[in-house]
């Protein structure tokens, strides 16, 4: 048996260390890495949640896991746009390092 | 309930709109003229199929298309109705609308928008079937907006020319006036009744007898300043004149025939509001008299041809209004029908004789074109005849019929009638004139062309520069046939469109006004052997007079040409008051327009517009820029600063929402 | 059991997720982060999402976190540089992030009695009770994500093809 | 489960280490097999010296490649050079953990022939194999050789863009039994011999050559062995490895190919089934049975492991952009018209199912 709340707090942890790398890490790839640790851990809220939600309820709530099965959908289109872009902007600036992509204009 | 289909005929010709607006520049011009003619050809035909079937239909029929406007218990729909009234107009609008396109093939055969005019005229009919098949004020009100449209398109159709744009614009403006007359009519009928529906105002009125007057006098009166601005009455006229600046074709449609005939439609169409309200037939009456004295007698001396046509339209219409204003609505239609066909055929015919000289318009520099242009002349005689009311030709009977009607009219008949009476004499008069100066005599077309050489070509003519240049070679010649046909066929109309009326005093039984008694009402006139004699007297002194006017027409332009010149001579004030058009033009200008100009430009347009907008939202756009350029140094374009402050606020929001901040925050 | 194996995947993952943002070199990153999604996938079945569990597996560890590894490839990236970026990121996003940990851990302890306990084996959510839901409720939304992949694809072809 | 934890812990265990030695020993002689096939298919006779038919000789290559030395080269990425045999040789391990090898046959609530059966089985497989590319496209990069990087970059998108053909393919199979559990899969394959499987019966013929050319690009097979291909690429991603790596990268590759092939028995061939249904008698005994369902499921695996070198010995290989063309192009508009006509006919309910 495990508090529901754990997992919440896991998710937490998990997310505000996505927001930790997402502001230290300079390289495009790994804050695009951040991102998906952040959706990660909002997964795993999710899917804790519709557990309480069942528990709640008295029987099998799935609207969590739904909920999760689409950021994961939106998750792997936006993985497949990003790294393009990624590549197209090395291609263009060839770097990746964040703090010298600040310009919308070259 | 038989399905008559009556959305079809407003919609084939807005689908021969469609086709050569959108792609007329690209087609041939056979293609254009077949798409152009088959658009008001069908109208026509499923106008002759009702006809067939009239008699056994339920009137009115009314077919409903669906729901327009629904807005709480109010509701406007698509709704069209078929009556007697609507079939007249019907037959009026299709069959001289599709005589006009036929002519119109032959006359604007050789200009450049040819596509662009059958474009507009489609549009027009389109716009025009819907006015008079409307079964609410509303869809009417699309009907009367869009033929005011139509006509400005086409007055402007010589866009490149300035005085044609103006005239355009100078219709379209005073239209305005009397377009703002009707709204607020309607706005009144929607206060009053809750609706806008034809038969359900009408039916709210008949249901109380005790309604007299009062709102109803304030409805028929703006219902009036409408159609003073459609039809061309005092003192919304002013523009008819000055549509002269389209193409002739267009004249003879628009601005004789069909759309300057919308007032009277909606005079004789909401003719239940007006038999409740003596004082709005009154001034219907009055306008109608003093617009047609007071245009017959501009008319006296114009030169240009297609302006004495036009003030003799202006004078006509007013007949019409006159005939309404004694509660004689079939008599007014009636007229409305014989002046569509005559006036029309003048329009028509004054088109061929320009045509023949090469875009001459001015009737100085006619005459002598009887032997020319023969079948011209002769079609140019039946109409003159006509609209001079000898009998037994059109003009006469429906004339004759409103005069009768305003004779025997209570409260002032009598002398309304010898107002009209004269005015039939001068409308004889300046009629024959036109034919005078027009087909007898001199020529003075070689004479003044010989005297125009060298010097630059007429500026305000119908027809291209390039066509007159062509047409020195041969200068005087017939029509081709396209534009005579639907000019015999008019002249056979005004001479036998009159028998459908002809009246009781002499011999007839006026069917007409019995057909139309269920949609516009009873004559006002008792049917009896005096009446018949009184009626019979009366058109012996009107014919008298009509003869009275050929007469002095005959011997000022015929026997003794040089009569006029020494008349003018000796009243020179006179003249220059008639010449100069009272000088209307001028005291509408300095009285209205240069006072509205004067606070357009000066007071909304620097003082409101330049200062207090525009400075406005230059100091607000000054502020948001200095605002903007100290924001903007957030904007670093550095990601991960972003980041950064959303993390940021994200934790501020979810403190403020958990420990409940937010109505501290958001909402005191 | 259940205590024993959230403890461990719990800490691999917020170790995997250190690891993430102390590692320089991007492969690294990636490589802590396919830890965390497969430790997060076994939590999955702790909390009875079966489907989901495989799901993560394949779509995060594999397809997403392969074309991560592939980009990284391709692009070779190398650790990363020492470079100043803007001072805002840390004076804003830190205490941000920090106040965000704080906040949620704060809310959800505090609440830690309302919330349920989770045992194993309750409340299975086995494929076809997803797929109920997916299939009759919200196929319009899930129809429409198909599209969004769809313009996905589309638009990563366009952005990465080489201009000629 | 009625046993307690540590008995369930210590069972699990024992069935581990017997599969993946039964698993190590099939591999090795799957190697043994290759290679007098290749043999023969070419005209020779492959290993013949060590033991009897040369049966010895996959014992010796085992202990040649342990005593050989482990060489590091100096320019590599260590931890990733070391950590990705592991992740490839484990990955394909751990998929054989979900696979039935035979009847639902219990001894005191052990199920005998099946480490764990788990409801997702399916998925948990596919998900897996799509772990293991990790272990090639690691070995690749951490090398620091650019012909082991182009293996590796070849094999990542090889492995992603194939993944999609084969899950796709096996949807049809989904649907017909409505499950994604594996003994589920085998079960509606199961009444009437060859007529219920998937190949025949069900009519996922053509999803079974889908996925099987698919899957042999999944374990970078020929003709879709380009990661290695040695004409191209030296020896592709395992370039640098030498010793016990690369007989791990080399135990991986045939630990899949067995995978591969215990997949497409249960799910295209109905797993361990006799092809003649019930027109044999069933014997009583539970051995019997279990002999019977062992023998008929290594026997059909066996069939696709000599497919695989059949294949291997007789076709030339692909060339990179065609093979991209072929699995997007080809492939997956295939497997998803063979998903629309299977779910059609399904949703009619027609005779056919």
């Amino acid at each position: 048996m495990v508090p529901i709340a754990y997992y919440l707090v896991l998710s937490a942890v998990l997310f505000s260390i996505g927001v930790a790398a997402f502001l230290i890490k300079r390289n495009i790839i790994t804050v695009f890495m951040s991102i998906e640790l952040m959706l990660n851990a909002v997964n795993l809220a999710f899917i804790a949640f519709s557990r309480q939600w069942s528990q709640v309820s008295g029987h099998l709530q799935v609207n969590g896991q739904i909920f999760v099965f689409f950021v994961m959908v939106v998750a792997a289109a936006e993985a497949a746009v990003g790294l393009a872009i990624i590549i197209a902007v090395f291609r263009a600036r060839n770097t990746l390092n964040v703090d010298q992509i600040d310009l919308m204009k070259l | 309930m038989t399905d008559l289909h009556l959305w079809l005929i407003p919609l084939v010709p807005l689908a021969g709109f469609l086709v050569n607006g959108l792609l007329g520049r690209k087609f041939s011009k056979a293609f254009v003229t077949t798409v152009a003619l088959v658009a008001s050809l069908i109208p026509l035909l499923q106008v002759a199929v009702i006809v067939t079937k009239f008699s056994s239909l339920a009137l009115p029929h009314i077919e409903n298309l669906g729901s327009w406007i629904q807005a709480g218990s109010f509701h406007a729909d698509f709704s069209f109705q078929l009556d007697q009234l609507t079939l007249v107009m019907l037959c009026v609008v299709t069959g001289v609308g599709f005589l006009i396109h036929i002519y119109s093939v032959g006359y604007m055969g050789e200009e450049d928008g040819y596509w662009r005019f059958f474009a507009y005229m489609n549009l027009f009919l389109f716009f025009m079937l819907t006015l008079v098949l409307a079964e609410n004020f509303l869809l009417m009100f699309v009907g009367w907006e869009g033929v005011g449209l139509a006509s400005y398109l086409l007055i402007g159709f010589y866009y490149t020319r300035d005085s044609a744009a103006n005239a355009g614009k100078k219709a379209f403006i005073v239209n305005r006036i009397g377009d703002f007359g009707v709204l607020l009519a309607m706005f009144l009928l929607i206060a009053h009744f809750g609706t806008v529906s034809f038969n359900e105002v009408f039916s709210q009125i008949a249901a109380h007898p005790a309604w007299q007057g009062g709102f109803l006098t304030a409805i028929a009166l703006f219902i009036v300043l409408g159609a003073t601005g459609k039809s061309a009455q005092i003192p919304l006229y002013v523009w008819l004149p000055d549509a002269m600046e389209g193409p002739t074709p267009v004249s003879a449609l628009i601005h004789a025939a069909t759309m300057v005939t919308a007032g009277v439609y909606i005079i004789a169409r909401t003719h239940v509001i007006f038999d409740r309200s003596p004082y709005a037939l009154a001034v219907v009456a009055i306008i109608g008299v003093a617009t047609a004295l007071f245009a017959a007698t501009i008319g006296l001396v114009q030169t240009d041809i297609k302006r004495v046509l036009a003030y003799s339209t202006i004078s006509q219409l007013g007949y019409m209004f006159l005939g309404c204003g004694v509660a004689a609505y079939s008599a007014g239609i009636f007229h409305l029908v014989t002046h569509a066909f005559f006036k029309a055929l003048l329009f028509l015919a004054a088109g061929s004789v320009i045509h023949a000289l090469s875009g001459e318009q001015d009737m100085r520099s006619m005459g002598g074109l009887r032997r020319k242009i023969p079948i011209t002349f002769w079609t140019m005689t039946a109409a003159v005849l006509a609209i001079s009311g000898f009998p037994p030709l059109a003009g006469f009977v429906s004339k004759d019929e409103i005069l009768y009607q305003t004779f025997i009219a209570p409260n002032g008949g009598k002398i309304l009638w010898a107002i009209g009476l004269l005015t039939a004499g001068l409308t004889s008069f300046y009629m024959f004139r036109l034919w005078y100066l027009t087909f007898f005599g001199e020529s003075r077309t070689e004479a003044s062309e010989e005297s125009d050489h060298g010097a630059p070509v007429h500026a305000r003519s119908d027809t291209k520069l390039v066509l007159e240049a062509e047409h020195e070679a041969h200068p005087v010649h017939e029509s081709p046939w396209i534009m005579l046909g639907p000019l015999v066929i008019l002249a056979i109309l005004s001479v036998i469109g009159g028998w459908l009326g002809w009246p009781e005093g002499l011999g007839g039984s006026n069917w007409f006004a019995r057909f139309l008694e269920p949609a516009v009402g009873v004559l006002p006139a008792p049917s009896s052997p005096e009446s018949h004699l009184t009626e019979l007297v009366l058109a012996l002194v009107s014919t008298f007079v009509a003869a009275a006017g050929w007469l002095a027409a005959h011997i000022m332009y015929y026997v003794r040409p040089e009569l006029p010149a020494r008349l003018t001579g000796q009243f020179p004030a006179r003249y220059a008051l008639l010449k100069n058009k009272y000088w209307v033009d001028e005291i509408y200008a300095a009285l209205i327009v240069a006072p509205v100009l004067f606070v357009a430009r000066w007071i909304l347009g620097v003082l409101i517009d330049r200062g207090l907008i525009d400075g406005g939202s230059l100091t607000a756009g000054y502020s948001a820029q200095g605002l903007g350029a100290l924001v903007a140094r957030i904007q670093s374009g550095n990601i991960r600063s972003y980041a950064g402050w959303l993390a940021l606020f994200a934790a501020a929001l979810l403190a403020a929402s958990y420990f409940g901040w937010t109505t501290h925050f958001f909402l005191q | 059991m259940h205590l024993a194996l959230f403890i461990i995947f719990a800490g691999l993952c917020v170790a995997g997720a250190l690891n993430l943002l102390l590692q320089r070199h991007p492969i690294n990153s990636a490589l802590s982060l396919i830890v965390v999604m497969s430790s997060l996938a076994v939590l999955y079945l702790l909390l009875g999402a079966e489907f989901l569990a495989a799901a993560q597996v394949i779509v995060y560890s594999g397809a997403i976190m392969v074309l991560f590894t592939f980009v990284i490839m391709l692009l070779n990236a190398g650790k990363e540089e020492r470079t100043h970026g803007s001072k805002l990121a840390y004076i804003a996003g830190f205490p941000g992030a920090a106040a965000l940990l704080a906040l949620l851990a704060y809310i959800f302890l505090s609440r830690s009695a309302s919330f349920g306990q989770a045992r194993l084996g309750e409340y299975l959510a086995t494929t076809g009770d997803l797929s109920r839901v997916l299939f009759r409720d919200l196929l319009l939304p899930f129809e429409v994500t198909s599209v969004l992949i769809l313009i996905a694809i589309l638009g990563a072809v366009a952005l990465a093809r080489k201009e000629h | 489960m009625e046993t307690s934890l540590l008995a369930f812990l210590l069972i699990s265990l024992a069935k581990v280490i017997v599969v993946v030695v039964i698993l190590l020993m099939a591999v090795a002689y799957t190697v043994l097999l290759e290679r007098k096939l290749v043999g023969r298919i070419q005209n020779r006779w492959g290993p013949s010296r060590v033991g009897p038919f040369g049966l010895l000789q996959p014992l010796m290559d085992g202990m040649k490649l342990f005593l050989k030395e482990d060489l590091i080269p100096e320019a590599v990425y260590r931890p990733l050079y070391i950590l990705a045999p592991i992740i490839a040789l484990g990955c394909a391990l751990m998929s054989i953990a979900v696979v039935p090898f035979g009847a639902d046959i219990r001894w005191k609530g052990v199920d005998l022939f099946q480490i764990a059966d788990v409801n997702i089985g399916l998925l948990i497989l596919l998900g897996i194999t799509s772990v293991g590319v990790h272990g090639v496209a690691l070995s690749g990069w951490s090398s620091n050789n650019k012909y082991s990087l182009l293996g590796a970059l070849r094999a990542s998108a090889q492995v992603i863009s194939y993944e999609l053909a084969l899950g796709l393919s096996l949807v049809g199979v989904v649907l017909r039994s409505g499950s994604l559990r594996l003994r589920d899969i085998v079960d509606i394959q199961s009444t009437h011999g060859l007529l219920s499987w998937n190949f025949f019966g069900g009519f996922q013929f053509v999803a079974f050559l889908v996925y099987l050319m698919a899957a042999y690009a999944e374990t970078n097979r020929a003709p879709f062995d380009l990661p290695e291909a040695e004409s191209e690429l030296t020896a592709g991603y395992h370039t640098e490895y030498s010793s016990m790596k690369f007989a791990m990268f080399f135990m991986a590759e045939y630990g899949n190919m067995i995978t591969v092939g215990c997949v497409a028995t249960l799910l295209f061939f109905g797993g361990w089934t006799s092809p003649f249904g019930n027109l044999l008698p069933q014997p009583h005994s539970l051995i019997l049975v279990s002999l019977l369902s062992l023998f008929w499921f290594v026997a059909k695996v066996f069939f696709f492991l000599f497919l695989y070198i059949w294949v291997r010995g007789t076709l030339p290989r692909f060339r990179y952009d065609q093979l991209m063309g072929f699995g997007w192009k080809f492939l997956i508009p295939v497997a998803v018209a063979n998903i629309v006509v299977t779910s059609f006919f399904i949703g009619l309910r027609l005779p056919l199912y």
